[in-house]
């Protein structure tokens, strides 16, 4: 059976459509399959509520008097791009604010227009004959602007990865606070909520889609940057009216330790079209997968635990390696749900209408990596190869005669497999000389901080800054020593790479 | 006043009945919020309810029997008009003080609290606060 | 007579339907009349082409190794914004190369890559535990980015002011290159041939209508910044695919003394639904009004001098306080006739549907000025009343001791009513003690800068740095001299504004 | 090689028919490119298509009757391929040199340019460029 949208229009406008929320629709499908689904239902409320940082709004200030072409400007310290006309900006979530850092960004902007607050405006320009005005300051709230417009070039990804950490130290990512040795799990996406989820082969999602964005009622313009529909990460572009919006549905938000986003409330209506879209939004979290992936390997392809579905995630648990970790969902399945119950409520109120999409969204896009021209330098291509070292049992006057002689700190204690078992510094000899220990043993520092041959020198580079040390051991996967690596190897690299 | 006390037990210490010896000792009314403990030691959250003097005299046994212990002068909020309920906090909590309701609302059990403040800089409206007193 | 859009895609898909370009339907309307015209015309072709300052492209680069979260980049020099996510970007218009200023800009950047031309791309960035890299450095052509797409904010401005300048000296603007003494007039926009000037009352043009944009297929997805309908300036917000554009309708340009923008080709189709819409595509450039302003005035508000017509300003010259001015479109009249030509053949050859819209554009938005909270201010407002001044018939020895007892360069020269007749300086007193000149009516400098009592800060610094000079006499409306403003007036102001 | 002269006439010189009389005199062909012209004074751009030694004649002639004369040592030219014909330059052509065709395209008459060159740097894809040899 085909019912054309036209048709559910009708429906709506009479007060007879039917409309569940996606995790209705599950039970429904469940219990009745979806060819009887496909009749009884009419449409099917998805929602989502979550950090989506590529996200941001155009506004038009009107001119000054005398005009300015804006050259750079910022919105309460946060900067704002004006490479356009004269006074239209775009602020984005994640740029932050010049004074406060990581606590305010272009999120919290959006958030603060939403709530109509004032808004700090500083503008430069180089100054020309038709607008000849070289800086401005003036406050305004979103009344004040003649556009104030949400424009998301990336939303409502259909599923994320979950992600956890390996590394034995915490880390601050913008999957969240990732505890160290796989301590927790975290992941993003509503699951058998998730917009893109219920209708993954985009037949009523397309250019058109009229949606709940931000509390208001916005439009899917494009595919979003990064769709990936072959990997089940498709993306859409959202525009929305920014004054219509409710900061319930919009909210400025940090990542700790990574930078500022914007939490964006987004819901998309499926018209139940044909039995195999019935199907589509049937999907449980059960059925939706996603790779847990380790955050602590800061490189492009992170490796794959294993696969978890969203509904082991939503328990609150999830194994790894035999142990029950504790889940961070990142998203709040509160408002994901909550969204989807407004939208089915405005569908039902016939606030809210379908629209026929007048494109369709690519069903084959696929993400490619960076094209990079020149390999990233990794740990091998920069270590000193040549490294002294000594043995546990070697003496502290053996030692200190090394250092007398050497124009380093660190001296790296080795066993006979040459393994790297510990590090001696030449503040540790003259602790040792001055306690009348012998022995490097004794005294060998055995927590000592590493690099492997191939990590690349600016996670190398971070961990030196992280730990406020200068070198590191670098060493094979079986721990034996190769070299030694130092922040002035990674300085004259950068030096060779600014000339 | 209801004191929080964090005791803490080395591997050795944990071998002994401490804490019934000195309720039994005392007779101090202590409830026991929080345990996390093994054959390598660990941690137990007591609410003592009892006067001052009281309370204090139970600490000093603690401390007598060789059991660290750290008084917590603390109060964590969660502002329920800036929480969104997304849970970030959630796997960070090393107590489950922090929790998802069945409805997936945030929920915050200040008497599991054992104020590691580490869920505080993860929330990313800032809704949960440590208040010192 | 009413024909619905579903019926005219079936009539394209036939072969049966008429298309006929904007300037043929004002031919045809004249002729049989809006009625006849309804029947007989199906889709009617519009086009321009002309300098959209607020154009630019959103780009997403895929992941680097280590990855990046770009936090300012650089394409061939030019500043594009990535306050979104890791690796997308926006680059604008009219963003200026820092290496090559006004000679290339965003909108050469966006040209150069629908040419399939390598783009220098460099990055910065703070570096986190998931995006550890902090420098970056690649090429990429557009078929090394995973989206490139052309989001514009303001398009295709239902028409535009004409301009000219009153001024004695040329300016420079972003209408082009203006002669002193009312010496040319420039105009924007293609008249009858102008898309949104054809459905002036968005029956037919809305969220989702698809468009020739930049060679390919683009659509509407907003209304555009400053849209301003009951002003027949309405504007549109418009999204395509750059990778599918060609270059001959997507140009860089630098505009002389003001910047860089992007010439972008764009025309709609106008399904003949009724015959008010018939009626609406039958406008002529005789019908189309604009006002001749005075770009001369630095101001928001411009003195308009007169109305004119399209079908004036296409004729090459403007008539202006009885001389006929010589006139330049700014826009291509020959690449939006081309572009409308071009829509209506793709039209013919069954390549391109019409879309029924999702969404109508606003009819009665308007365009509100900037909200400042303090007046930008004027001469009056700063300059020194008190000025030391000398009559024409002045001794040289007498005006000789003015100087020695006053620190200021320019002694201002009135007549017995107070108004200023020139200029001396100490340097026109050395040379007339040298040569024997008595009186300062011999050495006086008549051709005076000056500036007017209520004149903008902004303006008169502009002019002291134009003209290279140090400070200006205030003069009234009558000419009378009033007070003197110095470079070094405006300094303390401009210090105040930075603390 | 035609030369190219702009004669540049006082309102005193104005008045006299000194172009016809030195054409009379030397009978050397001239042609009148472009002229602006009145009782001010004004331009007259010839261009005198004659050996070099006779057209060299003739500027003197010019000079000693008191017209200021210029050779014009220049080519423009008009890149068709990067010209989208926008006509930025159209009114700023002192001499009509640039103008618009009926189909809107941009034509440029060199014989009538005096190479002022203001129009191109006004030119918005830079398809104006001036040799000089």
């Amino acid at each position: 059976m085909n019912k054309s949208v036209a048709a559910i229009n009708d429906r709506i406008k009479r007060g007879d459509a039917v409309v569940v929320t996606a995790e209705e629709m599950v039970e429904i499908v469940r219990e009745r399959g979806e060819v009887e689904a496909a009749k009884e239902v009419d449409v099917v409320a998805t929602g989502t509520f979550g950090a989506m940082c590529s996200s941001g709004a155009w506004l038009n200030f009107g001119h000054a008097d005398p005009p300015i072409k804006m050259q750079r400007l910022w919105l309460n310290d946060v900067e704002a791009y004006s490479g356009v006309a004269a006074v239209d900006a775009y602020i984005g979530a994640t740029q932050l604010s010049e004074t406060r850092g990581f606590e305010y960004g272009g999120g919290h902007v959006i958030e603060d227009l939403v709530r109509g607050q004032e808004i700090e405006v500083k503008a430069i320009a180089y100054g020309t004959d038709c607008y000849p005005r070289k800086e401005l300051e003036t406050t305004v709230t979103k009344d004040d602007l003649n556009q104030a417009v949400l424009c998301n070039p990336r939303n409502a990804y259909q599923r994320y990865v979950a992600a956890t950490n390996s590394r034995d130290e915490t880390i601050y990512t913008y999957m969240g606070t990732l505890l160290p040795n796989y301590g927790n799990v975290t992941y993003s996406g509503s699951g058998a909520l998730s917009p893109l989820h219920n209708d993954p082969n985009y037949e009523t999602i397309g250019v058109g889609t009229r949606i709940f964005l931000g509390g208001a009622q916005g439009y899917i313009f494009w595919e979003g940057t990064q769709h990936a529909p072959t990997k089940a990460m498709g993306t859409i572009m959202t525009i929305g009216d920014l004054k219509e919006m409710d900061a319930r549905y919009i909210r400025g938000a940090t990542i700790e330790g990574y930078g500022t986003s914007l939490y964006v409330g987004l819901g998309i209506p499926i018209p139940i079209i044909n039995e195999r879209v019935a199907k589509t939004t049937g999907i449980s979290d059960e059925e939706i997968r996603t790779n847990l992936t380790d955050y602590g390997v800061p490189r492009r392809e992170r490796p794959i635990l294993r696969e978890v579905t969203y509904a082991e995630l939503k328990s609150g648990r999830v194994e790894v390696g035999g142990k029950e970790i504790p889940v961070s969902p990142l998203s709040s399945l509160k408002q994901a749900r909550e969204i989807a119950g407004t939208l089915k409520k405005w569908i039902e109120d016939k606030k809210f209408f379908l629209t026929q999409t007048v494109e369709g969204l690519s069903t084959d896009q696929v993400f490619q990596p960076m094209r990079q021209i020149t390999a990233a330098p990794v740990a091998k291509d920069l270590m000193t190869r040549e490294v002294v070292t000594a043995k546990p049992s070697d003496s502290i006057t053996s030692a200190a005669k090394i250092f007398s002689k050497q124009n380093f700190d660190h001296l790296p204690i080795v066993d006979e497999k040459g393994k790297l078992v510990g590090i001696v510094t030449s503040w540790d000899i003259a602790v040792a000389v001055g306690t009348g220990k012998r022995r490097l043993s004794e005294i060998l520092t055995s927590k000592v901080i590493v690099a492997s041959e191939n990590e690349p020198i600016d996670a190398i580079a971070r961990k030196l800054e992280t730990h406020g040390i200068s070198g590191v051991p670098v060493v094979s996967t079986g721990g034996e020593l190769r070299g030694i690596l130092t922040s002035e190897d990674i300085s004259k690299l950068i030096g060779r790479r600014r000339r | 006043m209801t004191k929080k006390v964090l005791l803490k037990y080395s591997a050795e210490k944990a071998k002994k009945p401490i804490l019934a010896l000195i309720i039994k000792e005392t007779g101090t009314l202590m409830n026991i919020l929080h345990a996390k403990f093994d054959a390598e030691g660990g941690e137990i959250l007591l609410a003592i309810d009892a006067p001052d003097a009281e309370a204090k005299r139970a600490i000093e046994l603690f401390e007598q029997n060789g059991i660290e212990t750290k008084e917590l002068k603390r109060a964590i909020q969660l502002d329920e008009e800036k929480c969104f309920d997304c849970g970030a906090c959630l796997s960070l909590c090393p107590t489950g003080a922090l929790r998802l309701t069945d409805d997936y609302s945030i929920e915050l059990d200040e008497d599991k609290c054992i104020y590691c403040e580490i869920c505080v800089p993860s929330c990313p409206v800032r809704a949960l606060e440590i208040s010192k007193f």
